[in-house]
C-alpha cells in the first residue's frame, strides 16, 4: 500500500457496520455488504433481523445440509434460518414493519450519498428500461434510521460522497449516516462529518476522494 | 356444501379471459405458484396485465424459460407490474420496442396496494416515492412534514396463490417464507385460485393459525409439488 | 285480528330472511332480528356467518355450559361457538372482508329505508350526543347485498318505508331489499316493489302503511 | 437480552403523560387489557384522549363503574374516539355539558385508520360515511363511481393491549375474538403496554401462529386474569 492506508474490504466494511449495531435493534439489512453485516452480530448480542419477504427474528445461513429448510429464504433468495422468537407475516404487515416506522435501522447498499441525507441506490439512469426497486424505497423512507455501506468512489474513481445526487433518487434526505472502505461519515445539518477513517489515511486524502466538503 | 377444490388444471383456469389482470403471488421460489403458471401458459390468455414481485430471469442460451418470463418470452403480456425487472433481460428488450409495457415499482407500495384492492381503500398516501421517479404524475400532499404521494388500489381479476395447506372452504396456511404475497393477492384477487400441496379435513386446520379465511378464495387445486427451489 | 291478516313477529320475520339465504354466501348478521336469522338456518346449508369483532364461521350460542367459551363472543357481545372451517382474524382483517366487498349478504336492522335505497338505522336525530355507529355504515357499504328488516311502521304508526330518509343516513343508496313483519320489498330503480306480503294483506293496506308509493 | 417484560403494575405505566392518546381494545369483555386499564386510573395521567371501540357503560346507581367508563367518569378523558357511546349516560351528559369531547365513528373507519397508523400510511379513501354525517368537513372524492371520504391514520401515544401468550421478545397469541383491536392498536401505538395471561420460553411460540411480533410491543406485563365476563 504505497498511500499508507488499508482500504477495508467486503468484510471489513460489513464488521465495521455490524460493530455500531447495539443489541435489541429491528434491523433490516440490504442486499449485498448489508447482508454479510450479520455475520459480524454475535449471537449474544440480541439484535432483531427483519427481511421484507415476511421474517422477522432472521438467523444465519443452514450450518448444514441438515438444517436446510428450501421455504425459508432471505430477501436476496438465499436460504436463512429463523432465531427462537422469530416469526412469518405477509408481505403487508412485512412492509408495515419497514414503513410505519417500526425498524430502528435499515442498513442499505449504495450508488451515492449526498451531503443533504439523498440517497440513490436503484437505477444510475432515469431512461433505464429495466429497473428495480426492490424495498429499497420503503425502507430508506421508513427506517427510524437508515446507514449506507458503499465503496468510497467508483470504479473508475468518480466520487460517490456528493453534494448533490446525479442518479435518480431513491429516497430524499433520509441518511444519518455512511460506512466506505475509508471512513464512516455522519450526515448532519452542516453536511459530512468524518467520525472515523481508516488508519494512516489523513482528512485531505480523504477529501480528495470526495466531492462534498468533508468536516472532522 | 361449500367445496371449493377442483379436479384438474382446466377447471382451476377455466375463465380467465384475454385482457385480463393476473395477480402472481410467490418470493423468489418460495410460495410461487409454479403450477398455476404453467397452467395459465397453457390455458392461452393474452393481453395480460402481470402482477407480480419480479418479473422473473432468463437463463443462458438453450435453457427453458418457466413462469413469468416464459409468458412474458411468449408475447402474452401487455404491461407488467413488478419491482424487479432487471434479470429479465427479454422484458427490458421488449419494453424498449413498445411492445410491453412496465411499471416498476417499490415493493411496499405494490404490497399495501394489494392490500388496499382487497379491503376496499381505493386510494391512500404514502412518503415512499416521493421525490422520485416513481412519484411521477402522482399527486403529492405533505402529512407530517414529510411529503406524501397518492397510490391507488391495485385489484386483480385472477390471483393465483401457492399455500401449503388448505381445506374445502379454501382456508388456508402457509409455510414460513411462503406466506409472502399470497395473503395479499388472495385478497385482491376477483377469482383467487390456489394450489395446495395438501387438503386437510374441514375443522382439522385450527381456527388461529389459518392465515387466508376461505372467503378470500374461489378455487383448490391439489397439487403437491415438492419443495422451492433456489434461483438458478 | 280484525284486520284479516296476522303481522309476522320477530321470530317470523327472522326465520322469513334466513329462508332467502341460500347455501354457500358468507353473511354479517346485525344485531337485533338479523342475529336472529342465524337460528333458522339449518346446520346442514352451509352459511358462512362473519362477526365483525374478528369470526368468520361462526355458529349458534353453546348448546350447554360445557361448550361455553368466555373468550368467543359475537358482534353484541353473546357468547357463540365456531364451526368447523371457522377462523380469527383481527379488526382490521375483519373489516377488510367487509369493506373489501367480499361479503355477499348483509342483514341489518332498520329505522328507515327510502326508495332511492338510502338507509337510516343509527341515530335518529342530527344533533344526538349519545351516538353509536358501531359497524353499521361500514356493512352497508361493503356488503354485496344488504337487506333491512324491520317493523314496516314505528310504535306509533308512522311509515318507515319513505320517499326520503328523514334521520341521519347510514348509507346512501345501499339497501336492495326490506323485510317488514307485513312484506318483502325490494327496492328496484323504479322504487319499492312488493314480492311478498303476509297471508290476507292486500297491497292497498301495505300502500296505507307506507309513504313511498309500492309497485307489486 | 431482550426482556420486555416489567415487574410491576408502576413499570407498565411509567411515563405515560398527561394529555397522552391512549389506544384501548377489547371488543365485549373478550381481549380488554381491564387490569391496565385500572393500573392507568391508579396512575393518574389525565386529559387523556381515548380510542376505544365503545365508551363503556355506566351500571345502576351504587355499582361501581370500571375501566373506561371510570376513566370519563373520574373527569380525566378530554375527548373520546369510539363508536359506541350511546350506553354511557356520563359520557353522554359530559359531552352535552362541553366537558368532554366526542367523535362517534364507524367501527371499520376506527380499525383501518389504527392499522394505517401502524402501517405508515398517514390518510386514506373510504366510500364508508360518505354522504353521512361522518362525512361532515372531510374531503370527498369519487373512486370506482362511488363517493369516498379522506380519513387521517389514527395513531397512539399508547396501546394498552391484553393477549393470551407472550415472551420476552414481546411476540403475542390471541384467544379466539380476543384477539380484536389488539394487533392493531399493538401496531398504532408508540408505546404499546401487553398484560399477557400466559409467560412463554423465547422459542416455544409456533412462529407461524404469532399473530403480533414483538416489534410492536414495548412492555409485557404477567396478568393471569382469569376468563371474560358477560356485561351485566
Amino acid at each position: 500500500m504505497s498511500e499508507g492506508f488499508k482500504p477495508l474490504g467486503r468484510a471489513g466494511m460489513a464488521a465495521r457496520v455490524a460493530a455500531d449495531i447495539p443489541a435489541g435493534w429491528y434491523v433490516n439489512l440490504g442486499i449485498g455488504i448489508p447482508t454479510l453485516a450479520a455475520d459480524f452480530v454475535p449471537v449474544e448480542r440480541e439484535v432483531v433481523l427483519h427481511s421484507e419477504n415476511g421474517i422477522l427474528g432472521m438467523g444465519p445461513a443452514p450450518a448444514s445440509d441438515n438444517e436446510v429448510n428450501p421455504w425459508l429464504v432471505n430477501a436476496s433468495t438465499q436460504r436463512v434460518t429463523l432465531r427462537d422468537g422469530g416469526s412469518y407475516v405477509h408481505h403487508a404487515d412485512s412492509f408495515a414493519m419497514v414503513r410505519g416506522g417500526h425498524l430502528d435501522l435499515c442498513v442499505l447498499g449504495g450508488f451515492q450519498v449526498a451531503e443533504n441525507g439523498d440517497l440513490a441506490n436503484w437505477s444510475q439512469s432515469a431512461t433505464e428500461t429495466g429497473r428495480q426497486i426492490g424495498g429499497a424505497m420503503d425502507l430508506a423512507v421508513g427506517a427510524k434510521r437508515v446507514w449506507v455501506v458503499m465503496e468510497h468512489q467508483t470504479k473508475d474513481g468518480q466520487p460517490r460522497i456528493l453534494r448533490r445526487c446525479s442518479y435518480p433518487l431513491t429516497a430524499a434526505g433520509c441518511v444519518s449516516r455512511v460506512y466506505t472502505n475509508l471512513a464512516v461519515l455522519d450526515v448532519t445539518p452542516d453536511g459530512f462529518k468524518v467520525i472515523d477513517m481508516v488508519p494512516g489515511l489523513s482528512l485531505a486524502e480523504l477529501q480528495a476522494r470526495s466531492e462534498a466538503t468533508l468536516s472532522s | 356444501m361449500i367445496d371449493k377444490r377442483v379436479a384438474s388444471m382446466a377447471e382451476a383456469m377455466a375463465g380467465i379471459r384475454d385482457g385480463a389482470t393476473v395477480l402472481m403471488a410467490g418470493f423468489g421460489d418460495a410460495g410461487a405458484p409454479h403450477a398455476l403458471m404453467d397452467g395459465l401458459i397453457e390455458q392461452g390468455a393474452k393481453e395480460l396485465t402481470l402482477v407480480v414481485n419480479s418479473a422473473g430471469r432468463v437463463h443462458k442460451a438453450g435453457e427453458p424459460t418457466s413462469g413469468v418470463a416464459r409468458l412474458i418470452e411468449l408475447g402474452r403480456v401487455r404491461k407488467v407490474i413488478t419491482t424487479f425487472l432487471r434479470e429479465n433481460s427479454v422484458a427490458g428488450r421488449l419494453v424498449r420496442e413498445g411492445r410491453m409495457q412496465a411499471e416498476v415499482i417499490p415493493q411496499g407500495t405494490l404490497a399495501e396496494r394489494l392490500r388496499a384492492a382487497g379491503s376496499g381503500v381505493p386510494a391512500f398516501f404514502t412518503p415512499t416515492g416521493a421525490g422520485t421517479l416513481v412519484a411521477e404524475g402522482k399527486e403529492v400532499r405533505e402529512y407530517n412534514g414529510r411529503p406524501c404521494i397518492l397510490e391507488l388500489a391495485l385489484p386483480g381479476d385472477v390471483a393465483l396463490v401457492e399455500a401449503w395447506e388448505a381445506d374445502r372452504w379454501g382456508n388456508l396456511i402457509f409455510r414460513e417464507s411462503g406466506r409472502n404475497f399470497n395473503p395479499i393477492m388472495a385478497m385482491a384477487g376477483q377469482l383467487t385460485i390456489v394450489q395446495a400441496h395438501h387438503i386437510r379435513e374441514l375443522g382439522t386446520l385450527e381456527p388461529n393459525r389459518v392465515v387466508t379465511p376461505g372467503i378470500f378464495v374461489n378455487r383448490v387445486l391439489h397439487l403437491p409439488v415438492g419443495d422451492p427451489k433456489l434461483p438458478g
